[in-house]
């Protein structure tokens, strides 16, 4: 039998400290950046790029023998935790993305944030960023992983709330913690099961005794040592699905999936490059990435949970998206979207197409970002002096391409590859998701179809939306002069320097085809070699049918059929958005004159489905309203309560008192009544009469006699 | 070193007995002898802990591997039909209390800096304090139960005086509710204390009187002697000594408490019902829903040293005591409750938080989340698996960190501009930039973010209090998941009052408190910066405190399954 | 006829000689009327500034008195029963002797430092010769063994205080000696009838002969408990002890507070003792003692401590908390097993510190602020710090905390009848505990009162801070001290008590 | 014999109880003491050692002239300051 | 044997007459005078049970000195200015009550006692008292009690001269 000791046995490695060089690196940058005022961004930037220079040399060396690093953490009665570094190719690849995205990041921000007082302040957080992912990356432990998992939420926060002068930043900053927090609240469940089950949290560990458990009349039972001890552990079977949606709460909520998703459009609030970096390309897709570091440790049901979840957030961010004036606000719907797709892959056994969606998705949704900062960033400049206006705002933009070409150059590149049009990055992942997701309702069939209608949806409404932001943005007219009244401002409005738009075309670069492959078929492209999906590990009777177990000719029947039907829905979705969106078009008129759109679907997806009125108006209302209730029972009830029984001794005094000698003139006051002579009544009100006192003692006598005795 | 443990309990009192005879026309030296005999303390205990032996397992119901024991009879009496009755001064560490102990060096210290702004009445504040400071470290050395009692009784007092004296507006009201509940829980302790002794007797000294000798006899020998009736009832040598409490074979036959014995009141096992009461005692201490109203009025009304020392060490006496007597000593008990302990703990956790959530005084907020933080250490007692007594024990630790941090955040706001309220200040960043740094951490290390003590705490507690159901069955597993509410609830009152208070642009309610508003001294430096290092080292490296404790929760959870 | 003569001469010879060997014994007594008649003398032969002579005298007999029973206290000393059985002398009531002439030294020296009265005390003998009397009644009440001894000890230490009560100017003190008068003539009137009924059902009045035992274990049960609980009544009276209380408050109010505190202490502690006697020698009879007494300390407790919430004077207050003592007392007692005599005697000498110290730490207050109501101690914690917190550990005494002798008091109290309760299953004595247990709490609520007013509050009289030293410090230490030394040792006095064989 | 004791005694408890003047208070004492008196010289008679009774009524007698005389004190004393001798009226004290 | 037993019932008679009659009188003159009956109907019944010395003490000590100054009170106390020497009457009802209850106890008791039944009550002693043995006895056995005694009637005169002595004087003082 296994000896879990065995397992998680410290393992060395000559290359630790180019490990530990890559979370120290960052969390150097975060300490000394603070320090260095105006030069923060050029010394911050150089230590991410020395990050970059490590995670690309490691990669060179372990790219195709994993290596795996464990030693001693501290130990806990009898269990022993450990830290674990595991670097297959989707840590390094995830730990190049990571540094690449964030040093374009840096750069961009240089720029971007060069007239902000505090930018020493903003550096430092992007190095605390930078560690955190660091850590969820290269951790092979899910404790390890769950501690950087909240630490990243920790610095999304700072970022978001970085003007935290502007009250909506702030509460946007602690919206998404919040948000977050509850998503870990089954994250941290999930850890619980697991632990339960297996007594440690190590992957490896994990793993290893996942394959040997199995399903006993309904319970989940597994047998291993423990340093020379044999234990068995056993609990009811559907803590193992439990244990495998409680994960995924986490991802829910770090990678914005319904229901947690709204936190995400309000984190715009935060400077746009961190928008690029954190809520596009990396700390939202860690969601993702952590579900395939658990992938197979997921049964059937938590499995269709996590499609089922994917496929509905991908579709209602999609719709969301449509009607946005707020060019972030788009964005940030399609990343939601985006990362619907993803997990909608994870869920339908997809792990290799998933990933390789985050991969794409992490570049062309970067270069969105940065694109839209440059054009909030010029706009911006615009500002000086002049009228306060919404840089964000779509409706003052318009006809931005002959002003900022190289901008739109990007932002169009990008764009195709989020519309998923052949030849760019988008495409290719997002076809192989869908071909899965194709295999998967055929096995399933039934109501799992709608997934799959859901996604097939969304493709079209991507399309559209993407579209209609082009089109919005730079075609048409600029629309900005006549709101304003202003017409010299066209003149003012230049394109960014090489510091913003070098980043932002190197993203839009990445967004092709070519450095996936020269290919349209996702099966070839390099990514989806390196990132095979592996086997379930999960007790043979819950465990999902694989995607690995069914034959490659039922891919290669659907893959021409989806692959022709997406590309249709794609320009399907073009067209509609040339109709209603292009210069001159009747829709392209009313949206400037509208605050919000009309019509009942306009509403909903203005207001995304009226998700966060419902948690702000009624659940958040509901708990402040509870809270102040149990404030007030706290304060008038149950202390009121508890004092009173202190108030209860005194009202025992009282009585007591009046028993003792009140109780005396009443008896008095009987007599003197029961004689006749009331005047007496008021003169023998008296305490201290020694006769009745007398009496009364022998009253208490004769009773005691009477109790006793008789 | 010989006596240590003697010497960290009375250095304070001696300490305070030179403020005493300090001349009021050296009125400056109090605090200087405060820190100092604190601070001497403080060194003492560090060099204690550094000299605690980790490895050794401690025997919980016996005085095997208990380390730096000093015993010596304080005294024995012979009470006719009673049998003896023996009353020792009997010092020792184990796993179980030498973090605390090192945990009130810590506090006791810090509060001791905290002193420094007292201006009235120095003299009786500073030797009220110091005697404090002894009664409190007291109470975690001592294993002998009279003896415990006594320190665990003589806290009240420099407590109530101090609230009473120095205290904020209301202080009067608050001094008196804390006395008496603190008082109300004692009475139910001393109760059981009495059937305690009454029920438990000395091996030892029982051998002695009955003239045998240890050399030729086992404990075990003495203990089936005195079951078989062999020694004489009257040569029976009762004791107070909180370990011989714990085993089982040194009940008296047939006394109230003795397990077999399973005398009834109420319809229920005598001994079950001693649980409740010293369960009670103690979880008024702690405190626990529905126990816990003094607290916000104690917190709130104390000044601020006093809100440390109590938020940080004194609440923790609660869950010490319970794991020393009530779990120690009625396994068997406390496994049966073990689903309403657990519940207690969740519910004061949720009960708390949100309590925490509604309060518009910072202080009270504080004191709320110090009521939901110690349900963590009641569910992981309850969970009865050494992580989540582990766990219990950890955030003791943290909680005692943590919140001393807090209570010295809120007195620096205090401080400068004498007003608690949340809703009175906006966007105190831009003005105090430093303090906000520092106000985060705080915030974020309560709110049990990895990295932070608090987090690791937490996570025992709720590890162990699911694996309870499998291991031990002691409380349901969707206990703990219910539990995990409390940390987003957590996040949500802090975060919204960091947002309140810090966020945003600047705004104070009263114009005359900006030019106070200055950031931090160099003196709230030095209290605030080592608790930032210790609560960080602790939540990056637990091994510093596990290693102390582990062995004693193993042998103490070894203890509880083995008699259940 | 002369060989009967001579016979009877014979033992008239032996009977003189026991009764001249009995006398021997009796030097306590002796010393304290020799101290009476020579005040009295003193009184009589000088006519002007007799004050110190008088103090004086009274000082040194009681000094002297209280220095040699010390040196002549033997522990184990055999019981003897003296002048054919009227009386018996016992290590234990030599013990209790030894309490009596330190509170009334006490008393005299609170009297000299009275700011009042100290005039009044020692202008002329009446209140010195009252004292004294009271005294020598109390020494005889703890060796009496003999039921017309018994009466006539009490009425000795009855009428004396009357007499106590009575003395000296004012208009309370005179109306609370005439109810304590009445109150106390209408009790002892009970106590003899019930002990002529005594005398009937067994034909003689000496209590530890065989034919008073016969006599009772033979009575029928119905008479037999009326008898006993009317004597029983006369005791009660004494301790103060429910229902026999209501007297107390008045009288511990209007009384000069050196006799209230001999009040609270001598013929209570007497009674303690004579409750033993009584139940030693009617153990084995029908009359359930636990049961009566149960019921007599739970009803005590609850009425004393109660009442003394609701007080706004010191004095009332203590009269209250000294009845709520006396019905913990009878807890103890109510056992009568080794263990509940012991603890109850120590108790007892527990008590009688803590109740010296606090009537003397509250007579300094009152020379300070000329009243003993609770409004006049507002503040005086800041004005006379010293002695307030000596007040405060008395306070905690009484409560029965630690570190302070009261726990240790209470603590083997309540584990006695914690013991007692195991051991004979008796419900009314687990009820006694749970009450008990219930009282000490509440009664905290009011002895916190006095510190509460000391500390917290802040009185409007202005009293000139007092700063230095003065006497009554040392005095108040010299009483709280044992407090504190009962506390760390209390086998001290456990181990003497253990050395003593109580016989009675 | 012991029912006529009985009954004095419990007339001299009703005069107690009930007779606002102190000295008819006194009266019902003396009656009391009485009663006992009469009991113990009753029970006296059949005292193989003859005197034990009679001699304690003796003492009785004897305690209750003291008694008697002290009260007479106090209530002239009383009379001073009350100016009256009536129980119900002399109350200074309440609590 | 007629005779005595006349006697006997006649002093009974006067006692428990001149008893009810206290208890009924509101005239405290009266009531003093009924209570000298009561004692010598006492005295009476003494001589009958063979303790003439205390039938004798009795009306020495009672008639003679107590009564004596239970009507100096009264006279002190009350001026005899046509004022009425009646007392007040009050709690009658539960006095009544109670006393009666208490009565019935007594009646009770002395009945299920069998006092006359009792082991040690089987023989009757009936012979005379010697006035000699009587006072060697008080000599002897109970000398300790005489003598406290006699301390105590000094303490007693003592204190209730002072007493009565201070409040002449405070009483001129007030007047």
């Amino acid at each position: 039998m296994i000896d879990l000791l065995d397992i998680i046995s410290p393992q060395s490695s000559a290359y630790l400290p180019w490990i530990l060089a890559l979370l120290i690196l960052p969390i150097f940058s975060f300490a000394t950046t603070g320090f260095m005022k105006g030069k923060a961004p050029y010394w911050s930037s150089a230590i991410i790029a020395s990050n970059l220079l490590v995670a690309a040399y490691l990669a060179t060396v372990f790219w195709n023998e994993p290596l795996t690093i464990r030693g001693n953490w501290f130990k806990l009665g009898e269990n022993q935790f450990t830290y674990s570094f595991y670097l297959d190719k989707l840590a390094l690849t995830m730990s190049l993305i990571v540094n690449f995205v964030a040093l374009l990041v840096h750069i961009f921000s240089t720029e971007y944030m060069r007239t902000d007082a505090n930018k020493p302040r903003y550096f430092a957080y992007l190095g605390l960023f930078t560690f955190s992912m660091m850590g969820i990356v290269l951790f092979n432990d899910l404790l390890f992983i769950f501690i950087f998992w909240e630490l990243v939420g920790v610095s999304s926060y700072l970022l978001i709330g970085f003007w935290f002068q502007k009250k909506s930043a702030s509460l946007a900053a602690n919206k998404a913690f919040i948000l977050n927090r509850i998503g870990d609240l089954g994250f941290i469940t999930g850890l619980m099961i697991l632990f339960t089950q297996f007594h440690s949290l190590d992957l490896d560990a994990v793993k290893s005794l996942m394959i040997m458990s199995e399903i006993e009349d309904g319970n989940w039972v597994v047998n291993f040592m423990q340093g020379g001890k044999e234990v068995i552990s056993s609990m009811d079977g559907r803590w193992l699905s439990a244990g495998g949606i409680a994960l995924f709460c986490g991802a829910v909520g770090k990678s914005a999936q319904f229901p947690l998703q709204v936190w995400l459009p309000d984190a715009m609030e935060g400077p746009t490059p961190v928008s690029a970096l954190i809520h596009a390309a990396t700390m939202v897709a860690a969601g993702v990435y952590m579900l395939a570091r658990i992938f197979v440790l997921l049964d059937a049901q938590a499995l269709e949970v996590v499609a089922i979840v994917g496929a509905v957030t991908a579709f209602m961010a999609a719709i969301a998206a449509l009607s946005q004036f707020d060019i972030k606000k788009v964005l940030a719907y399609s990343t939601i979207s985006q990362l619907g797709y993803m997990v909608l892959a994870m869920g339908v056994g997809a792990y290799s197409a998933g990933l390789f969606h985050l991969i794409t998705h992490a570049f062309f949704k970067a270069g969105l970002f940065l694109s839209a900062g440059i054009i909030i960033h010029q706009l911006h400049h615009l500002e000086k002096g002049g009228k306060k206006f919404d840089p964000q705002d779509m409706r003052v933009m318009g006809g931005l391409r002959r002003k900022l070409p190289v901008t739109f150059f990007a932002f169009v590149i990008c764009s195709l590859a989020l519309a998923g049009l052949p030849g760019f990055s988008g495409f290719l992942s997002k076809d192989a998701i869908l071909l899965d997701l194709a295999v998967w309702a055929d096995i399933k069939g039934g109501g799992f179809y709608i997934p799959e209608v859901l996604a097939f949806m969304t493709v079209v409404l991507t399309a559209f939306y993407t579209f209609r932001m082009i089109y919005l943005v730079f075609f048409g007219e600029f629309r900005l002069p006549k709101i304003l009244g202003d017409a010299s401002l066209p003149n003012k409005l230049k394109e960014g320097n090489l510091w913003v738009t070098v980043p932002a075309v190197i993203f839009a670069l990445l967004s092709f085809t070519f450095p996936f492959g020269f290919t349209l078929n996702a099966d070839h492209s390099w990514v989806m070699e390196a990132l095979k999906t592996p086997m379930y590990l999960v007790p043979e009777s819950y465990a999902a049918t694989s995607l690995l177990d069914v034959p490659e000719e039922t891919f290669h029947g659907l893959h021409k059929t989806v692959n022709i039907v997406s590309i249709l829905l794609a320009l399907a979705g073009l067209f509609i958005a040339w109709l209603s969106y292009k210069p001159g078009a009747k829709l392209e008129k009313t949206f400037i004159e509208r605050r919000e759109p009309v019509g009942v679907l306009g509403q909903i997806s203005f207001y995304h489905w009226y998700q966060n009125s419902l948690y702000q108006n009624i659940f958040l209302k509901a708990i402040l309203a509870k809270s102040r209730a149990l404030a007030w029972f706290d304060q008038y009830v149950l202390d009121e309560a508890v004092n009173l029984l202190a108030k209860l001794n005194v009202v025992i005094a009282h009585v007591t008192r009046w028993f003792d000698q009140v109780f005396v003139d009443g008896l008095v006051n009987l007599t003197a009544a029961s004689v006749g002579k009331v005047g007496q009544l008021t003169r023998s009100i008296q305490s201290g009469n020694i006769q009745a006192q007398i009496l009364v003692t022998f009253i208490f006598l004769l009773t005691l006699i009477l109790l006793l005795v008789v | 070193m010989e006596h240590l443990l003697s010497y960290i309990v009375f250095i304070p009192l001696v300490g305070a007995a030179l403020v005493l005879l300090t001349p009021k026309a050296y009125e400056h030296l109090y605090r200087v002898l405060a820190i100092s005999s604190t601070g001497l303390t403080l060194l003492l205990i560090l060099f204690a802990v550094t000299s605690f032996n980790g490895a050794l397992v401690p025997e919980i119901s016996g005085e095997g591997n208990l380390q730096m024991m000093e015993k010596a009879s304080w005294f024995s009496l012979k009470l006719g039909s009673l049998g003896a009755l023996s009353v020792d001064y009997f010092l020792g560490v184990d796993g179980l209390n030498i973090s605390m102990v090192l945990l009130a060096g810590i506090v006791l210290f810090i509060g001791a800096i905290a002193c420094w702004n007292i201006k009235e009445k120095k003299k009786a504040y500073f030797s009220l304090y110091l005697l404090l400071c002894t009664s409190v470290l007291g109470c975690f050395v001592a294993l002998d139960f009279f003896l415990f009692y006594l320190f665990f009784e003589f806290m009240l007092l420099p407590m109530y005086f101090l609230i009473g004296i120095w205290g904020g507006p209301r202080r009067e009201y608050a001094a008196i509710k804390f006395f008496l509940y603190t008082l109300a829980g004692s009475i139910l302790i001393l109760i059981v204390m009495i059937g305690l002794y009454n029920s438990v007797y000395d091996p030892i000294k029982t051998a002695e009187m009955a003239g045998l000798s240890m050399a030729e006899y086992a404990i075990s020998d003495i203990q089936s002697m005195v079951l078989e009736g062999q020694i004489d009832k009257t040569e029976v040598v009762k004791s107070f000594n909180m370990l011989h409490m714990a085993d089982s074979a040194n009940y008296i036959p047939g006394s109230l408490l003795d397990k077999s014995g399973l005398g009834t009141l109420f319809g229920q096992p005598i001994r079950w019902i001693a649980f409740l009461a010293i369960l009670i005692g103690f979880a008024i201490k702690l405190p626990a829903f529905p126990f816990h109203t003094w607290l916000p009025d104690a917190h709130v009304e104390a000044p601020t040293p006093l809100s440390v020392v109590l938020a940080g060490i004194l609440l923790k006496v609660g869950g010490y005591g319970l794991i020393r007597t009530a779990y120690a000593m009625f396994p068997d008990a406390a496994f049966h409750y073990a689903w309403l302990i657990g519940f207690i703990g969740m519910f004061s956790i949720i009960y708390g938080a949100m309590n925490a959530l509604a309060q518009k005084d910072l202080k009270k907020l504080i004191a709320f989340s110090s009521v939901s933080h110690m349900g963590f250490v009641l569910l992981g007692l309850a969970a009865m698996t050494s992580e989540g007594v582990s766990g219990a024990i950890y955030q003791m630790f943290s909680h005692g960190l943590i919140s001393s941090m807090l209570f010295l955040i809120a007195g620096v706001i205090y401080d400068r501009t004498h007003d608690r309220m949340i809703e009175n200040y906006g966007g105190l960043a831009h003005q105090l930039p430093k303090y906000t740094v520092f106000v985060g951490i705080a915030f974020f290390a309560s709110l049990g973010l990895p990295g932070f003590s608090g987090f690791i705490a937490e996570l025992f507690v709720f590890l162990g209090a699911f694996k309870s159901a499998s291991v031990i069955g002691a409380i349901p597993a969707w206990m703990a998941v219910v539990s995990t509410l409390g940390l987003v609830l957590a996040a949500g009152y802090y975060l919204w009052t960091f947002q309140k208070m810090f966020l945003g642009k600047f705004w104070v309610k009263e114009k005359k408190w900006v030019p106070a508003l200055k950031d931090l001294t160099i003196h709230e430096y030095l209290m605030l910066v080592p608790l930032v290092i210790l609560i960080i080292a602790f939540g990056v490296y637990p091994s510093l405190l596990l290693d102390l404790i582990n062995s004693g929760v193993e042998s103490f959870i070894d203890h509880l399954t083995a008699s259940i | 006829m002369v060989g009967a003569a001579m016979q009877m001469a014979d033992g008239l010879k032996e009977q003189l000689q026991s009764l001249t060997e009995g006398v021997a014994f009796l030097w306590p007594e002796i010393t304290l009327v020799v101290g009476l008649l020579l005040v009295l003398l003193f009184d009589l032969i000088f006519q002007n500034k007799k004050e110190v002579g008088i103090a004086a005298i009274s000082i040194s007999v009681l000094s002297f008195l209280l220095v040699a029973q010390c040196l002549s206290f033997v522990p184990n000393l055999e019981a003897k029963d003296l002048f054919v059985g009227l009386i018996t002398v016992s290590s234990g009531a030599n013990l209790f002797k030894i309490g009596f002439t330190l509170t009334a030294l006490f008393a005299l020296i609170m009297a000299a430092q009275s700011k009042k009265y100290a005039q009044q005390y020692f202008s002329s003998s009446e209140w010195l010769v009252s004292l004294f009397g009271l005294l020598l009644g109390a020494f005889l009440m703890t060796a009496s063994s003999n039921l017309l001894m018994i009466y006539v000890s009490i009425e000795v230490v009855s009428i004396s205080s009357y007499l106590l009560t009575g003395l000296g100017k004012g208009l309370k003190k005179s109306e609370a000696a005439l109810k304590y008068l009445l109150y106390g003539a209408a009790a002892s009137a009970v106590m003899l009838y019930g002990m002529s009924w005594l005398y009937g059902l067994t034909g003689s009045l000496d209590i530890n002969t065989d034919t008073f035992i016969v006599g009772m274990n033979a009575a029928q049960p119905f008479t037999l408990n009326i008898a006993i609980f009317m004597v029983l009544a006369g005791v009660l009276f004494k301790l103060g002890a429910f229902p026999l209380h209501i007297w107390s408050p008045d009288v511990y109010e209007s009384a000069p507070m050196p006799t209230v505190t001999v009040f609270s202490i001598v013929p209570k502690l007497a009674a303690v003792f004579v409750l033993f006697r009584l139940i030693s020698s009617t153990e084995t009879t029908d009359f359930n003692w636990q049961q009566w007494l149960g019921i007599l300390a739970i009803g005590g407790m609850t009425i004393g401590n109660f009442s003394a919430l609701w007080q706004r004077n010191a004095k009332r207050m203590l009269a209250y908390s000294s009845i709520a003592h006396a019905a913990f007392m009878l807890s103890g007692v109510l056992l009568f097993n080794r263990a509940g005599i012991e603890v109850t005697v120590f108790y007892a000498f527990i008590y009688l510190i803590m109740n010296l110290a606090a009537f003397y730490l509250i007579q300094v207050f009152e020379n300070a602020t000329g009243s003993v109501n609770f409004d006049s101690f507002r503040g005086l914690g800041k004005t006379m710090p010293y002695t307030a917190i000596l007040l405060l550990v008395v306070m905690i005494s009484l409560t029965g905390l630690p570190p302070v002798a009261g726990f240790n008091a209470k603590l083997f109290l309540f584990s006695a009848v914690y013991e007692g309760y195991v051991s004979t299953g008796d419900q009314i004595i687990l009820w006694v505990f749970i009450f008990g247990l219930l009282n000490t709490v509440v009664s905290l609520f009011y002895y916190i009162r006095i510190p509460y007013l000391l500390f917290f509050k802040t009185g409007d009289q202005i009293i000139t801070k007092q700063e230095g030293f003065r006497w009554h410090m040392a005095w108040g230490t010299f009483l709280v001290l044992p407090l504190f030394l009962l506390f760390f040792r209390s086998d001290w006095f456990v181990d003497l008590l253990n050395s003593i064989n109580f016989v009675f | 014999m012991l029912l006529l004791g009985a009954l004095m005694f419990c007339v001299g408890l009703f005069v107690v109880f009930t007779r606002k003047n102190a000295i008819m208070v006194l009266i019902g004492i003396e009656l009391m003491l009485n009663s006992a008196n009469l009991n113990l010289v009753t029970f006296s008679r059949f005292d193989p050692q003859a005197l034990q009774g009679q001699i304690f009524s003796l003492f009785v007698i004897t305690i209750a002239a003291a008694e008697a005389a002290v009260a007479l004190a106090i209530v002239v004393k009383v009379y001073k300051y009350f100016k009256t001798s009536d129980l119900d009226k002399i109350n200074s004290m309440k609590g | 044997m007629e005779l005595e037993a006349i006697l006997f019932y006649f002093f009974a008679g006067i006692t428990a007459f001149s008893v009810l009659f206290i208890a009924v009188t509101r005239n405290i003159l009266y009531a003093a005078f009924a209570l000298i009956l009561t004692f010598i109907g006492v005295a009476g019944l003494f001589v009958f049970m063979g303790a003439e010395f205390i039938a004798i003490t009795q009306i020495l000590v009672y008639v003679g000195g107590i009564l004596v100054l239970l009507v100096f009170g009264i006279m002190l106390t009350h001026r005899l200015k046509g004022q009425k020497l009646k007392t007040d009457r009050y709690q009658m009802l539960f006095g009544f009550l109670i006393s009666a209850g208490i009565f019935g106890l007594f009646i009770q008791s002395i009945h299920s006692g069998a006092f006359s039944n009792l082991p040690w009550v089987d023989q009757e002693y009936s012979q005379e008292v010697e006035l000699k043995s009587f006072g060697l006895s008080l000599m002897t056995d109970y000398v300790l009690a005489f003598e406290v005694i006699g301390i105590l009637l000094l303490v007693a005169l003592i204190g209730a001269v002072r007493i009565a002595g201070n409040a002449r004087k405070e009483g001129t003082d007030a007047a």
